[in-house]
């Protein structure tokens, strides 16, 4: 017996995590993995969901558990292209430190 | 029949140009010839409107009114009354003059220049036969792009600057005066003039009076600066000094003008009024500003702008005193400007293509080498400051005993602008013309005028002199347009027609 | 109903003069620009003469209209001409003399380069001062007049390669334009009081009001001076007319003393209506003419420009015309005009043959003795000079002292104007008896050297001079004009000498025919404050008839002596100075220094006005308004706005830190702002609209 | 297969990604790509025909109801596909044969075009997303595409992280709704939250949901104050991608706004008008004042496309079929003339960007009058001059927010169109000013073909859009008549009726 | 029991993620996400989405996480250097996270009711009741996914293809 909530509140507290470690994270490689801890917890909360409204009618919703198998599938492209944009510029500039990333501004 | 479409003839004849110029071969004066038939024709048209016009009725006429565009309801309505009819007229005139000016002077990237002219053209005749609110502001807006482009393209030293602070001195005021069209048309769902003319007059829009002011304001504001009345003339002299001749004759005066006839007056009549005094302090400013300042300058082309500056506030005084005469003076005073200026305009840059500069204190007892250029100076010089029998002296007259029972104080501080005007006129005349030959003058070859510049310039002359002895020939269509617009309610207060009506609702049935 | 005069042809055939020589003169040998010229000239005078015989059978005042001009509502100004005995007497003045000049020039200007230019100049004026003179309405009138002052101004500006001639031209118009001002004030003020311009309209809607007095009508009339003042050349706007001596002599002959000059006497003559009804007004002209005919006089006493003598002497002379009407003696003032065109023309004619005969010679200081060189000018000048300083019976004699006599019996203050007149007389014939003699008498005191030293005549203008039938000037120095020049001469000598018999007194047994030919035109002689009100009482202004002359027989009698008395005095003070001891002036001149550099420099006028209004004028124009206002304020607003924006411009830049860490916390600053904002609705409590 | 017609367009650019990809690899290594292009410029004819064909099926759904084609998904289709044809034109005058990965670029711009065409069709936001990840995605890939130098990979970089960033955003809003609705269907989603709204207070699930999903939207349509990426994306990515990306992920993910606003929660109005409303103001605002100082081209144009997704916002706020009308014309139009723009920056300009700032731009009316003359048309249309589509475009979207009382809005608005004029004034001022000496400009080659194909179809929009935009007026029209319940909100009609 | 196993992997979650946030290492980030990602998975169990679990581990923590972990051996990318190059990111990141995570918690907090209770066991969603929508309602989605993919290989051999 746990309250969705909970879930929902977990879910919460690792997006926070999730945008705290996006801004602070120098390596891109770990910035890019802030990333897919959002997405977890945006999974979380869409598991927590559909589990809410299979409550609430009463028989089985899985919209909110297909929802989740397509962000992976998702996120597993976006870290193919991603990690491919990360050896670019890794090539490019020779380091993979967000910081440094900057030639571009104003 | 021609009568039915002269309008649309005379305004895209010059576009059609345009686009043959563009696929024209660049070489000998291809161009320049084709640019100046093409004007030509545009006044040969032109003049069919004074021979066709009807004296008697004081209405739109040589009417096109048809739908472009459903919805939001803009129509293509054209027309010309008394006021306009004049101000098509001076601008197809002024049409192969500037052809004929920039002969010579416009050397290299010709085709630019002549397509950018006659869309100038367009854009100027557009403005002035326009009857649909949209269509009206396209043409307004329209006629900066060639002017600014122009600018850039062929300022001698500060082109783009000129040309960047002439585009946004009128185009950001214009913004304010969009949304005011704008939220006419949300009240009154239609963009024809006439309708909202009359629907204003009946009070049928429900406008509360801080609207009206409010809008009338934004009109006013942007006409104000496209004049230029006094305070808002900062572009006026860089642009002259920068623009090609043939457009710095026209980019001051009869737009803005026309435009505060036809809307200020037309739409706003009290508004107007309530604004008055203020607009009258600052047209006498602007007079005795314009001349004092003119006073001090020793490069033709500033001199010119501030006279232009001076004379202009001629007509803003006349405008505002709502005495039928001051109105008349006006408008005459408005075509006036248009051709005395461009006539001195056309001068100064014949001085310049012979001795290549613009600072009189160079010159010097020209008039010995060039007799005629002198003559037509002195004769230009003469219609600007005002001696009767010019048309400029018509104008003054008209514009300040129209006005003086009114504001007898202001146009008598007025009417001292004419001893200033004839002193700083004269004082260019003698330092060009006059006293010792300079050592520039003697260091450079000086054709008198040749054939070209005779034909560009005898025109003028001989208009400014008819101008100023038949007056009542141009008066005779000034006046109907003017008379009701003397008056605190425009007479044209019909009761909504069934059209208008229906107009209202399809523009309220969203 | 009278017949159709063709009046529009008087202005318009010189007009046409001026068309073909301006046009095409350049181009064509000198005898046709004569010709044409002359022609142009001939014919009006031809057709005044015409006039003058019909003139009996018109009914007067006999207008022509020729149709619009001017239209705005209810406002309606035509061409529209007017003929009566004033304009008539202003025809013969304008016609006659100016034909004579035209004559005169031909002699004169034979070897000038711009001979075709002077003549159209010439016509051109010929077809604005009738204009002006035959105006029904005071538009039209208002056309001539700016007119005449183009004419002038081209003409003064003849040899404009001169830096002084073209100043003195741009001077004479600006000066003008100062006049035209107060004429144009005028005018409106007329539209706005009587919708109209034209003369019938304005007088008879006034004479129907007779308790209209003073009011707007000073006003108007005020006006009217200073327009007067302006073309007039009166104080204070007298300045222009000294340096206008820079144009060729004709042109002084006929515009700076016959013709234009006394359009501004012309005008109020013909506005009388309005000036009878501002006692005020009529004092301000009587007292303005007065002061101006002193103050002339006394300057012209030390001048050594022969021709800048005569100058001073014409202001001093329109003074007495403007005394004249100033005290409501209108038609003295006119005849004063007459006689005055008369002599003043003469004495500008000779003045030119005696500087021809010294090939450009003005100064006074190096001439004399000419007397039995040039005779004919000697003679005509001595009818001249005799004339002018009123020895009688001569044509100034008559006309200055009818003016007198009418000061002397003015109402309030005439005595005193009647003094300074008279004293201002002894003046007259004191420096034209000077000059009479320093010209003509004496030892010539600088031989052929002198002519290096000529200050800027005619000759100088001669770049390239053409020989022609005239001798070449230097060849032999002294020598008698020809006869082309001389015949003008003699004409109006003559005139000089009997042209006063027009109006030859009662008094001294005449009939004063002349008076009393332009009563009609300028009624009302006198019209003192008690007959005014008496006037305004009865409410008929004009039924008051003019004092009868028959009481005042003696008392004219005693005054024409006393001026007779002053004008010989004049002339011994001047025998004196400048025949028996030619030294004393010098010592004179250096006991009194301080008086004689105070007159000698024309009390630094110019010089006044240059400071007081001129400089202001110009230092307020560059720094006040062209520095301060338009480059600091209107400028610098301009870019002080576009300089706003720009920083603005680079605060938002500012963001743009290039720093992914920085967007994304900026990203999720926003973002909680926003989910904020939409989950309080913080936004519901303000309008959108 | 009836329901295969409905996605026509899609899987006609899948078969030319494919046959592209596929060719690639079989052509000779070395061998020029180019012939690759011309065959997906014809994928593209082939889609932009298929999509004008799809107007006269009967609207309705197809898949179980995920896609739903009607006249609003056909207008934003015939858009995309007209944007994605100018830019492969715009491609092939930019790259040399030697450019590298070519054959992929082709394919990447088509498989894109079906996300974005897929975002304007969608009805069901599970589908929503993965179009959006699709069209985001190989976005991503082509801002990087000019890998050996510094700044495109920087571009790239930047824009994958945060965009990233900006989806789990907006992929939370949809996980919220989804938990307040318990459905992801747009159709759902209204109905439910209809009845949510009459039922009583509003649940907080949708409206953070809602504020999620608009910053997700709002990041990929670069309105303030989610903008920041846009800049330096656009200055580092190749101009041909930036032609693309400026017009049309931005219109796609507009048509999803609008769906979602007018579609699936007009009733939550109160809510997210005030949002657009500031969003409106703020992108108007710093978008035209950012571009002020500005000296690089591109980022010159990157922030008026801030402005301009600011315009159309203010469209959003109208609350009227008008209001959808006149964001839609005004996508298109300022695509024709953004697409356009960047043509020719990227022939001037080069692949390599060798030309950058403004000031490089000085005299290219003495190099090339054609480009240039295009060149100042396009920016005096983006000013909005009249007789262009640009102005037509303002027009319609501020008549349309002034019919609904948005009075300040409107102000605010065309004051900053006043001063948008400065910055590209000075272009167009540069353009056709003299040249400084040998000023690399002045080597400019004069068109290709393909530029001049899509510079002529670019321009022939704009002007027709200026001053004969009846027909895509009443495209625009139909379109927004598919909400033609929105307005029937209750927030709506006191403001309407008021403004009459 | 279901409270006890939420907690604890809860608490997991959380250590896992704080652990990636703290490390400086990215190795030791990667192996601290697949922590989470792990302990995700028996979250999503205990909600009955088996399929999901297990789809977590394979994809998760097996697939994208070798593949970060490549990336980092690849570029033998060293401890991050902590740069200041944004002090933007603290002064308005943090706020801004603690903002979200306040609000989103107290709104789930505050209506706890609504979203109920998850009593173990029920509603287990199989692979069969997943594959019955998937393959049906959501074909087009699952079809259009394979474009993303394509465009993911695309994407990688363009960008991370070998210099020549």
């Amino acid at each position: 017996m746990v309250p969705i909530a909970y879930y929902l509140v977990l879910s919460a507290i690792l997006f926070s995590i999730g945008v705290a470690a996006f801004l602070i994270k120098r390596n891109i490689i770990s910035v890019f993995m802030s990333i897919e801890l959002m997405l977890n917890a945006v999974n979380l909360a869409f598991i927590a969901f559909s589990r809410q409204w299979s409550q609430i009618t009463g028989h089985l919703q899985v919209n909110g558990q297909i929802f989740v198998f397509f962000v992976m599938v998702v996120a597993a492209a976006e870290a193919a292209v991603g990690l491919a944009i990360i050896i670019a510029i890794f090539r490019a500039r020779n380091t993979l430190n967000v910081d440094q990333i900057d030639l571009m501004k104003l | 029949m021609l009568t039915d479409h002269i309008l649309t003839l005379i305004t895209f004849v010059p576009t059609a140009g345009a686009i043959v110029v563009v696929l024209l071969p660049r070489k000998g004066r291809i161009v320049q010839a084709f640019t100046l038939l093409v004007t030509l024709v545009t006044f040969a048209l032109s003049l069919h409107l004074p021979t066709h016009f009807d004296y008697a009725n004081h209405g739109f006429q040589f009417e096109e009114n048809v739908p472009w565009i459903n919805s939001p309801a803009i129509r293509y309505h054209l027309g010309v009354d008394g006021l306009s009819l004049w101000l098509v007229l001076l601008t197809t005139f002024l049409g192969p003059v500037g052809a004929l000016i920039s002969w010579r002077a416009i050397q290299n990237r010709t085709k630019e220049f002549y397509f950018f002219f006659l869309i100038q053209q367009t854009a100027m005749i557009g403005v002035f036969v326009a009857l649909d609110l949209f269509l009206y502001y396209g043409f307004w807006e329209l006629s900066l792009v060639p002017m600014a482009i122009l600018i850039a393209l062929f300022g001698p030293n500060r082109g783009r600057q000129a040309a960047i602070k002439f585009f946004l001195y009128t185009f950001i005021p214009s913004a304010l005066f969009l949304v005011a069209i704008l939220y006419l048309y949300a009240k009154a769902g239609t963009f024809d003039f006439v309708q909202i003319q009359n629907r204003l007059a009946s009070g049928s829009l429900g406008l509360t009076p801080q609207a009206l002011s409010w809008l009338s304001l934004a009109f006013l504001v942007a006409f104000a600066v496209k004049v230029p009345v006094f305070p808002l003339h900062g572009w006026l002299v860089d642009v002259i000094q920068e623009a090609p001749t043939a457009m710095a004759m026209v980019v001051a005066g009869k737009l803005g003008l026309y435009s505060i006839f036809r809307f200020n007056l037309g739409l706003f009549p009290a508004q107007a009024r309530a604004i008055a005094p203020l607009m009258i302090v600052l047209a006498v400013v602007g007079i005795l500003y314009g001349a004092l300042v003119a006073l001090a300058q020793t490069d033709m082309k500033r001199l010119v702008a501030y006279s232009i500056l001076g004379n202009l506030s001629f007509c803003t005084l006349g405008i505002f005193c709502f005495a039928v005469a001051g109105l008349n003076g006006a408008v005459y005073q408005t075509l006036n400007e248009g051709l005395t200026g461009s006539a001195l305009l056309v001068l100064i840059s014949m001085l310049f293509e012979r001795f290549g500069t613009y600072d009189m204190s160079l010159y010097g007892g020209l008039a010995s080498r060039v007799p005629w250029l002198a003559t037509l100076f002195v004769v230009t010089t003469l219609a600007l400051v005002g001696l009767p029998l010019f048309n400029g002296f018509v104008g003054e007259f008209l514009v300040l005993s129209g006005s003086f029972a009114g504001h007898p104080y202001w146009v008598g501080a007025a009417t001292l602008g004419t001893i200033l005007s004839a002193t700083y006129m004269l004082s260019m005349v003698q330092r060009i013309f006059y006293r010792k030959e300079s050592s520039l003058v003697l260091s450079r070859p000086a054709p008198d005028l040749g054939f070209r510049e005779h034909l560009t310039l005898w025109p003028m002359a001989i208009l400014m002199l008819a101008m100023g002895v038949l007056s009542p020939y141009w008066i005779r269509a000034i006046e109907p347009a003017m008379t009701p617009l003397s008056g605190a309610t425009p007479a044209v207060a019909a009761p909504v027609t069934p059209t208008t009506a229906a107009a209202r609702l399809s523009g309220g049935a969203q | 109903m009278s017949p159709d005069l063709h009046l529009w042809l008087l202005p318009i055939v010189p007009f046409a003069g001026f068309l073909v020589n301006g046009l095409v003169g350049r181009k064509l040998p000198k005898a046709f620009v004569t010709t044409v010229a002359l022609v142009a000239s001939l014919i009006p005078a031809i057709q005044v003469a015409g006039i003058v015989t019909k003139f009996g059978s018109l009914t007067l005042p006999h207008v022509e209209n020729l149709g619009t001009w001017i239209t705005a509502g209810a406002f309606h100004a035509g061409f529209a001409f007017q003929l009566d005995q004033l304009t008539l007497v202003m025809l013969c003045v304008v016609t006659g003399v100016g034909f004579l000049i035209h004559v005169y020039s031909v002699g004169y200007m034979v070897e000038e380069e711009g001979y075709w230019r002077f003549f159209a100049y010439m016509n051109l004026f010929l077809f604005f001062m009738l204009t002006l003179v035959l105006a029904e309405n005071f538009l039209l009138m208002f056309v001539g007049w700016e007119g005449v002052g183009l004419a002038s101004y081209l003409l003064i500006g003849f040899y404009f390669t001169r830096e002084s001639a073209a100043n003195a031209g741009k001077k004479a118009f600006i000066v003008n334009r100062i006049g035209d001002f107060g004429f144009l004030i005028a005018m409106f003020l007329l539209i706005a009081h009587f919708g109209s311009l034209s003369f019938s309209s304005v007088f008879s809607q006034i004479t129907a009001r007779p308790d209209w007095q003073g009011g707007f009508l000073t006003a108007i009339a005020l006006f009217l001076v200073l327009g007067a003042t302006g073309k007039s050349a009166q104080i204070p706007l007298y300045v222009w007319l000294p340096d206008a001596m820079e144009g060729p002599t004709p042109v002084s002959a006929l515009i700076h003393a016959a013709t234009m000059v006394t359009a501004g006497v012309y005008m109020v003559a013909r506005t009388h209506v309005i000036f009878d009804r501002s006692p005020l007004a009529l004092t301000v002209v009587a007292t303005i003419g007065v002061a101006t005919a002193f103050f002339a006089a006394t300057i012209g006493i030390l001048q050594t420009d022969i021709k800048r003598v005569l100058a001073y002497s014409t202001v001093s002379q329109l003074g007495y015309m403007f005394l004249g009407c100033g005290v409501a003696a209108y038609s003295a003032g006119i005849f004063h005009l007459v006689t005055h065109a008369f002599f003043k023309a003469l004495l500008f004619l000779a003045a030119g043959s005696v500087i021809h005969a010294l090939s450009g010679e003005q100064d006074m200081r190096v001439m004399g003795g000419l007397r039995t060189k040039i005779p004919v000018t000697f003679w005509t000048m001595t009818a001249a000079v005799f004339a002018i300083s009123g020895v009688p019976p001569l044509a100034g004699f008559v006309s200055k002292d009818e003016i007198l006599y009418q000061a002397f019996i003015a109402p309030n203050g005439g005595k005193i104007f009647w003094a300074v007149g008279l004293l201002t007389a002894g003046l007259t014939s004191f420096y034209m008896f000077r000059l009479w003699y320093m010209t003509f008498f004496g030892e010539r005191r600088a031989p052929e050297a002198a002519q290096e030293d000529n200050h800027g005549a005619p000759v100088h203008a001669r770049s390239d001079t053409k020989l022609t039938l005239e001798a070449e000037p230097h060849a032999h120095p002294v020598h008698e004009s020809p006869w082309v020049m001389l015949g003008p001469l003699v004409i109006l000598a003559i005139l000089s000498v009997i042209g006063g018999f027009m109006g030859w007194p009662e008094a001294l047994g005449g009939s004063n025919w002349f008076t009393h030919f332009l009563e009609p035109a300028v009624q009302t002689a006198h019209l003192s404050y008690e007959q005014t009100s008496v006037a305004i009482a009865t409410g008929a202004a004009h039924a008051v008839p003019a004092p009868t002359p028959a009481g005042n027989h003696h008392l004219e009698l005693m005054l024409a002596l006393t001026s007779t008395l002053v004008a010989f005095l004049g002339w011994l003070f001047a025998h004196i100075l400048y025949y028996a001891k030619p030294a004393l002036p010098a010592r004179l001149a250096t006991q009194l220094h301080g008086l004689y550099s105070l007159v000698r420099n024309k009390y630094w006028v110019d010089e006044i006005y240059g400071a007081l209004i001129v400089a202001p004028v110009l230092f307020i124009a560059r720094w006040l308004l062209g520095v301060l206002i338009d480059r600091a304020v209107i400028d610098g607003g301009t870019l002080t706005a576009g300089y706003t924006a720009q920083g603005f411009g680079a605060l938002v830049a500012r963001i743009q830190s290039g720093n992914i860490r920085s967007y994304a916390g900026w990203l999720a600053l926003f973002a909680a702002v926003l989910l904020a904002v939409s989950y309080f609705g913080l936004t519901a409590h303000f309008s959108l609209r | 297969m009836n329901d295969a017609l409905r996605i026509l367009p899609e899987i006609i650019f899948t078969l030319g990604g494919i046959l592209v990809m596929l060719a690639d690899a079989m052509m000779a290594k070395g061998s020029s790509r180019k012939p690759l292009g011309w065959l997906a410029v014809l994928a593209a004819l082939a889609a932009l025909g298929a999509s004008f064909w799809q107007a006269q099926l009967p609207p309705g759904t197809a898949y179980y109801g995920v896609v739903r084609t009607d006249a609003f998904s056909v207008f934003f289709h015939v858009l995309i596909a007209g944007i994605v044809l100018a830019t492969l034109l715009i491609v092939l005058d930019a790259v040399t044969p030697e450019t590298e990965g070519l054959g992929e670029l082709f394919a990447l711009i088509q498989f894109g075009a079906i996300g974005m065409m897929l975002m304007s069709s969608a009805v069901e936001l599970l589908l929503v997303f993965i179009a959006l990840e699709i069209s985001s995605i190989s976005t991503y890939i082509m801002a990087g595409y000019r890998r050996k130098t510094a700044k495109s990979p920087e571009s790239a970089l930047k824009y994958f992280l945060l965009g990233s960033f900006a989806t789990s955003f907006f992929l939370y809003g949809i996980a919220l709704v989804f938990g307040a609705t318990g459905t992801t269907r747009i159709d759902d989603i209204a109905a439910a939250v209809g009845k949510a709204v009459t039922g009583g207070p509003v649940s907080p699930l949708l409206t953070v949901g809602l504020a999620m999903i608009i910053l997700g939207l709002g990041f990929k349509v670069s309105a303030a104050p989610f903008h920041v990426w846009t800049p330096d994306v656009y200055e580092g990515a190749p101009s041909p991608v930036v032609a693309l990306m400026s017009t049309g992920p931005k219109a796609a993910a507009f048509a999803i706004l609008l769906r979602i606003a007018y579609g699936a929660l007009p009733a939550l109005q109160d809510h997210w008008l005030p949002i657009l409303w500031w969003l409106a103001v703020l992108s108007m605002t710093l978008g035209n004042l950012g571009a002020l100082r500005q000296r690089n081209v591109k980022r010159m144009l990157a922030y008026s496309s801030i402005a301009h997704a600011g315009y159309i916002l203010v469209a959003f706020t109208a609350l009227s079929p008008d209001g959808i009308a006149a964001a839609s014309f005004y996508a298109v139009s300022y695509a024709a003339m953004n697409v356009g723009v960047f043509a020719i920056i990227s022939h001037t300009g080069g692949y390599d960007d060798h030309l950058t700032l403004i000031d490089d731009y000085r005299g290219l009316a003495y190099a090339s009058p054609i480009l240039a003359g295009a060149m100042a048309f396009f920016l005096i249309s983006l000013i909005g001059i009249p007789f262009t589509g640009g102005f037509f475009g303002k027009f319609y979207v501020f008549s349309a927010a002034l019919h609904s009382g948005m009075i300040w809005l409107t102000i605010i608005g065309l004051i900053n169109s006043g001063i948008a004029a400065y910055y590209y004034l000075r272009v167009v001022a540069a353009i056709y000013s003299e040249p400084a000496g040998s000023a690399p400009v002045l080597s400019v080659t004069g068109p290709s073909f393909p530029l001049l194909l899509a510079v002529f179809l670019t321009a022939g929009t704009t002007l027709i859009l200026g001053i004969a935009p009846g027909s895509v007026l009443s495209a625009a029209r139909a379109a927004a008549q598919t909400y033609v319940a929105a307005p029937s909100s209750p927030a709506a009609s006191p403001a309407t009726t008021a403004s009459r | 029991m279901h409270l006890a196993l939420f907690i604890v992997f809860a608490v997991l979650c959380v250590a896992g993620a704080l652990n990636l946030l703290l490390q400086r290492h990215p190795i030791n980030s990667a192996l601290s996400l697949i922590v989470v990602m792990s302990s995700l998975a028996v979250l999503y169990l205990l909600l009955g989405a088996e399929f999901l679990a297990a789809a977590q581990v394979i994809v998760y923590s097996g697939a994208i996480m070798v593949l970060f972990t490549f990336v980092i051996m690849l570029l033998n990318a060293g401890k991050e250097e902590r740069t200041h190059g944004s002090k933007l990111a603290y002064i308005a990141g943090f706020p801004g996270a603690a903002a979200l995570l306040g609000l989103l918690s107290y709104i789930f907090l505050s209506r706890r009711g609504e979203f109920g209770q998850a009593r173990l066991g029920e509603y287990l969603a199989t692979t069969s009741d997943l594959s019955r929508v998937l393959f049906r309602d959501l074909l087009l989605p699952f079809e259009v996914t394979s474009v993303l993919i394509l465009i993911a290989i695309l994407g990688a051999v363009a960008l991370a293809r070998k210099e020549h």
